[in-house]
């Protein structure tokens, strides 16, 4: 069965709920603690979201240090999938594996509510599963989310397709360009504020649109 | 047109586990020798010359900071 | 200031019985003073001072309510009793849910300090409630809050309610716990005084229940989390300025602000260690530290158990410069708890604590004396029995007496109010009605909190009800509603409480919920004034007698009192908060109309 | 023994709605003359004698801020 790496810093709040989502999904869980530089031999890695260590210097600051995150960089860096949720995607931006930063949302408020997003690319590890323009309906949920980059960045990121996902309806945080999730120039590496792990059934979520993210990386990594 | 500094801190005797989250960090990173950190807010205000210092205290007080829990320094940098 | 300056030591009390102490200025009456004189056989000194009257405050002892809320013990059957594993007098009360589970819920006030600092105030009243179901050995799951403020369009109504919710956000949110429902009401009487109250609920498998207790004489006393400040020390400042007049912290100190700063992170982190510690079965008994700090645990953990206590104080690792024994004994710095462990234990007590980054210290043993022993750098500054410190002080037969503006309130019916007559009347009055503060949407309070964190949801806001799966096997889950319209209660305050209980009732078995059980938070004006009592006897006994008639039993609660802005109470509010269970959530009933062509039936007269 | 300063502020093309809440709410509260707020972190360090400037730029550029969105300047109190 495919391994998929589940992160845990101090602070570190829905990775038992990636866990569940990546189980949902027909993956094997493999939780990863932040001190252990060891991958245990995992096929991809989801970084979750939460508070890590407070996040009292900024979103992801303290969290793209820990040992861990050495190797999620180097594996990042060698193909393997990596998926940034929330907290996940500040720290990856705040590694370098994704370019920009997560700020204070514009209305400086926490903000939980069931977005609409639009999939904009579907050729990345995370998103093959989804069809190109495909609506769908993830939860949003919060403080510090409203994406940032120089106009430089925006551009090119714009220009080569690698915006995966954008608000759709209200721009929930004052994202430029209403930009949700963004990915690496080869698409292994995604990140997005929203949180697919808690629409993978609708008992629990406003639905199940998120459940494709895990298994397009299960099938991306059996290809 | 003059620009002011006001800088608003956590008390001294109030916990600051922003200040803390950094200094439990540093040397994790390998900086040693920061014994204590304490982080608060810095606000850079353009104001028009007529404003007073009076007028600039009691924005600070009773706006920029909570008095209940931090304290503030006001500066005009000429 | 070194620590071999002047301490009142017990033996130095021995020595200067004529000494005249603070006591007033620390909220003791003099009989109380004499009585804890009395217990002692001398005076106290300054720590056991600062233990006693923070102890026997009204907020811990319950000294005005106590003869009321022992109603709900005599008219609890056995019957009712018969699926509660810990009720009244625990941190908070526990219910057996079946399959093995055990359900633990409670909800408290933090009125007063939210006014104050309404952010902070706000979050530590989550992060309180929190640490006690966390106490009970259950993991914390979710949590909701009730909320009163002053008139909506009130200047002070913009400062406290956005602080209140980005507290109670800010808090819940960094821990991960759900926010599943809560209240918004406004009314003049929360002007000066808004209720904070703030529920959490946890699971355990039943037997993982831990009871606050230190036994077995050897068993270390081990302080964990937080480091001690000055926080919330408030009033026993007097003490420090007293004893150190002159010193150079003791003049700065007298201006202490007493509210406390909440840390979310370093609670997450607690959570999880002492999760871990429990799976490890290494924790004998375990107190969460909230008001009264230090004196709280140690006396009742102290007096719950079989034997006595010895604390040295020194080893308390601090955040201060030159604190006090009495300052560290009523420090309300957060997220500590306390813990009693086997000595065989404490090595792995502590690398639990190690791998989660928690100071964990040890700072007492259980003993085989009777007495609570606190020393400080060799000198005893604490010589007491326990027992008088945590459950025995003193108990108010209040004066009650029906206010007199009672009859009047009540004859003024509704009778006399225009009625719309005409459709465009009403849907003039339907506008105004949905555009009034106390029936707009809560979305932007319900906005800024997290629900969907723990994957365990089923219901939440709009919902009547906040739902959630304990066990993702079987699907068992538990309902959760609190509710308390304090009209009603002013108007006639045995009926208004048990509509308060109706309403949770129902709110739970509309979503699909079997109602087990109940806790409540009694928000009320001064215990001083004859008809406030009047008010809270009435709401007692009408609350304990519903009830009855619904067979479910009260398993805990919190008394607020004193919430007055001068003489003006409150409306009286006793929050009621009623759990339900589930045997598989997927067959929940969700709130709000179904497809187009259902039918709609209305229950009841 | 010595304090030293860091201030860190969104560069001036990043959006600072932090600022602007508090530039806007002036004129409500009646306190005219402000035109523009710029809200940032203020940090307060106390580090022992060996620790020199070229660390503290390290700390301030590579930890404190992130150079993506803001700037820093660090300052030593003496
Ligand atoms: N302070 C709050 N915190 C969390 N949820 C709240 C709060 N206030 C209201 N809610 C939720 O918003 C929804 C609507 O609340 P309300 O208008 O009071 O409903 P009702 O009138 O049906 O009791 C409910 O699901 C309730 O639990």
């Amino acid at each position: 069965m495919t391994r998929v790496g589940v992160v845990t810093f101090p602070g570190t709040l829905d990775d038992t709920d990636a866990a569940r989502a990546v189980r949902h999904a027909g993956g094997e869980p493999v939780s990863l603690w932040h001190k252990d530089a060891d991958l245990r031999g995992v096929d991809a890695v989801v970084v979750p979201g939460g508070f890590s260590y407070g996040d009292y210097l900024r979103a992801g600051a303290i969290a793209r240090f820990a040992p861990v995150m050495d190797e999620v960089v180097g594996a990042a860096h060698r193909g393997m999938p990596v998926l940034g949720i929330c907290n996940g995607f500040q720290i990856l931006c705040e590694a370098g594996l994704l370019p920009g930063a997560l700020l204070r949302n514009a209305g400086l408020h926490f903000v939980c509510r069931d977005q609409r997003l639009r999939v904009e690319r579907t050729d990345t590890a995370w998103t093959a599963g989804y069809t190109a323009g495909q609506e769908i309906v993830i939860p949003v949920k919060n403080m510090d989310g409203r994406y940032a980059a120089a106009k430089s960045t925006v551009d090119e990121l714009e220009g080569e397709g690698r915006v995966v996902f954008r608000y759709l309806d209200v721009n929930p945080n004052g994202s430029l360009g209403e930009i949700a999730g963004i990915s690496s120039a080869d698409g292994r590496i995604v990140g997005l504020m929203p949180h697919p792990e808690h629409a993978i059934d609708p008992l629990t979520g406003p639905g199940a649109d998120g459940l494709a993210m895990f298994s397009s990386a299960l099938k991306a990594v059996a290809a | 047109m003059a620009r002011v500094v006001v800088d608003v801190m956590p008390k001294p005797e109030i916990l600051d586990p922003q200040g803390q989250a950094v200094a439990n960090a540093l040397p994790r990173l390998g900086f040693t020798g920061i014994t204590d950190v304490r982080q608060g807010k810095h606000f850079e205000l353009e104001i028009d010359d007529g404003v007073d210092d009076e007028t600039l205290a009691r924005i600070a007080e009773g706006f920029l900071s909570n008095p209940v829990v931090e304290d503030f320094v006001v500066r005009r940098l000429s | 200031m070194t620590t071999t300056a002047h301490v009142d030591s017990v033996e130095y009390a021995e020595a200067t019985p004529e000494t005249t102490q603070p006591y007033r200025e620390l909220g003791l009456k003099d009989d109380e003073y004499a009585r804890v004189r009395e217990i002692l056989g001398r005076r106290p000194t300054d720590a056991e001072l600062a233990m006693y009257s923070v102890m026997w405050s009204e907020h811990c002892s319950y000294k005005s309510s106590k003869v009321h809320l022992s109603y709900f013990g005599e008219t609890t059957t056995d019957e009712m009793r018969s699926t509660m594993l810990a009720g009244i007098g625990e941190n908070a009360g526990v219910v057996d849910i079946g399959d093995g589970w055990a359900v633990t819920f409670k909800v408290e006030s933090h009125n007063h300090p939210s006014y104050v600092e309404p952010y902070q105030g706000a979050a530590t009243g989550v992060g309180g409630i929190v640490r006690d179901i966390l106490a009970m050995g259950a993991r914390p799951l979710a949590v909701m809050d009730p909320l009163r403020f002053g008139a909506a369009d009130a200047p002070d109504t913009r400062r406290v309610l956005p602080g209140v919710v980005a507290g109670v956000g800010g808090y819940g949110n960094c821990l991960g716990l759900p926010n599943i429902g809560g209240e918004v009401v406004f009314d003049p009487t929360y002007q000066g005084n808004p209720l904070v109250n703030a529920l959490c609920v946890g699971a355990m498998r039943v037997e993982d229940l831990h009871l606050a207790h230190a036994s077995g004489t050897g068993n270390k006393v081990i302080l964990f989390g937080a480091r001690t400040g000055l926080d919330g020390i408030g009033g026993v400042s007097v003490l420090a300025s007293d004893t150190f007049a002159g010193d150079e912290g003791g003049g700065k100190r007298r201006k202490l602000p007493s509210v406390q700063v909440g840390d979310p992170f370093t609670e997450k982190v607690l959570i999880e260690c002492c999760l871990e510690l429990f799976r490890e079965g290494i924790v004998v008994g375990i107190q969460d530290l909230g008001g009264a700090g230090l004196s709280c645990a140690t006396s009742e953990l102290a007096s719950a158990g079989d034997g006595g206590m010895h604390v040295w104080l020194e080893r308390v690792p601090l955040r201060a410069k030159g604190m006090t024994p009495a300052e560290i004994l009523s420090s309300e710095s957060q997220e500590r708890m306390c813990a009693v462990v086997r000595p065989a234990d404490v090595d792995a007590f502590m690398r639990v604590c190690r791998k989660w980054d928690v100071i964990a210290t040890e700072i007492g043993e259980v003993t085989d004396g009777d007495h609570l022993v606190i020393t400080w750098h060799g000198e005893t500054v604490v010589d007491v029995p326990p027992r008088t410190v945590a459950h025995e002080g003193p108990v108010y037969e209040r004066p009650v007496e029906r206010p007199s503006f009672q009859d009047e309130v009540i004859a003024d019916l509704p009778d006399g109010l225009a009625r719309p007559s005409t459709s465009d009347d009403l849907r003039a009055e339907i506008l105004r009605m949905a555009g009034s503060p106390n029936l707009s949407s809560r979305r932007w309070v319900t906005e800024q909190y997290d629900r969907y964190v723990r994957g365990g949801t089923v219901l939440a806001q709009p919902s009547d009800s906040g739902m959630i799966r304990i066990d993702e096997a079987t699907g068992r889950g538990v309902a959760m509603s609190c509710d308390c319209n304090g009209r009603y209660v002013y108007l006639d305050p045995y009926t208004g409480a048990q509509l308060a209980l109706a309403e949770a009732y129902r709110n739970v078995a509309v979503s699909g919920a079997r109602p087990v059980a109940v806790t409540n938070c009694l928000n009320f004006g001064s215990p001083e004034d004859p008809g406030v009592m009047w008010q809270f006897q009435q709401a007692v006994r009408g609350l304990a007698d519903g009830c009855v008639a619904l067979g479910i039993p009260v398993t805990g609660g919190n008394v607020s009192f004193y919430n007055q802005t001068g003489t003006t109470a409150i409306l009286p509010t006793p929050v009621v908060g009623v759990l339900g269970v589930i045997d598989d959530v997927a067959a929940r009933i969700p709130t709000g109309l179904g497809a187009e062509g259902d039918t709609l039936v209305l229950l009841g007269e």
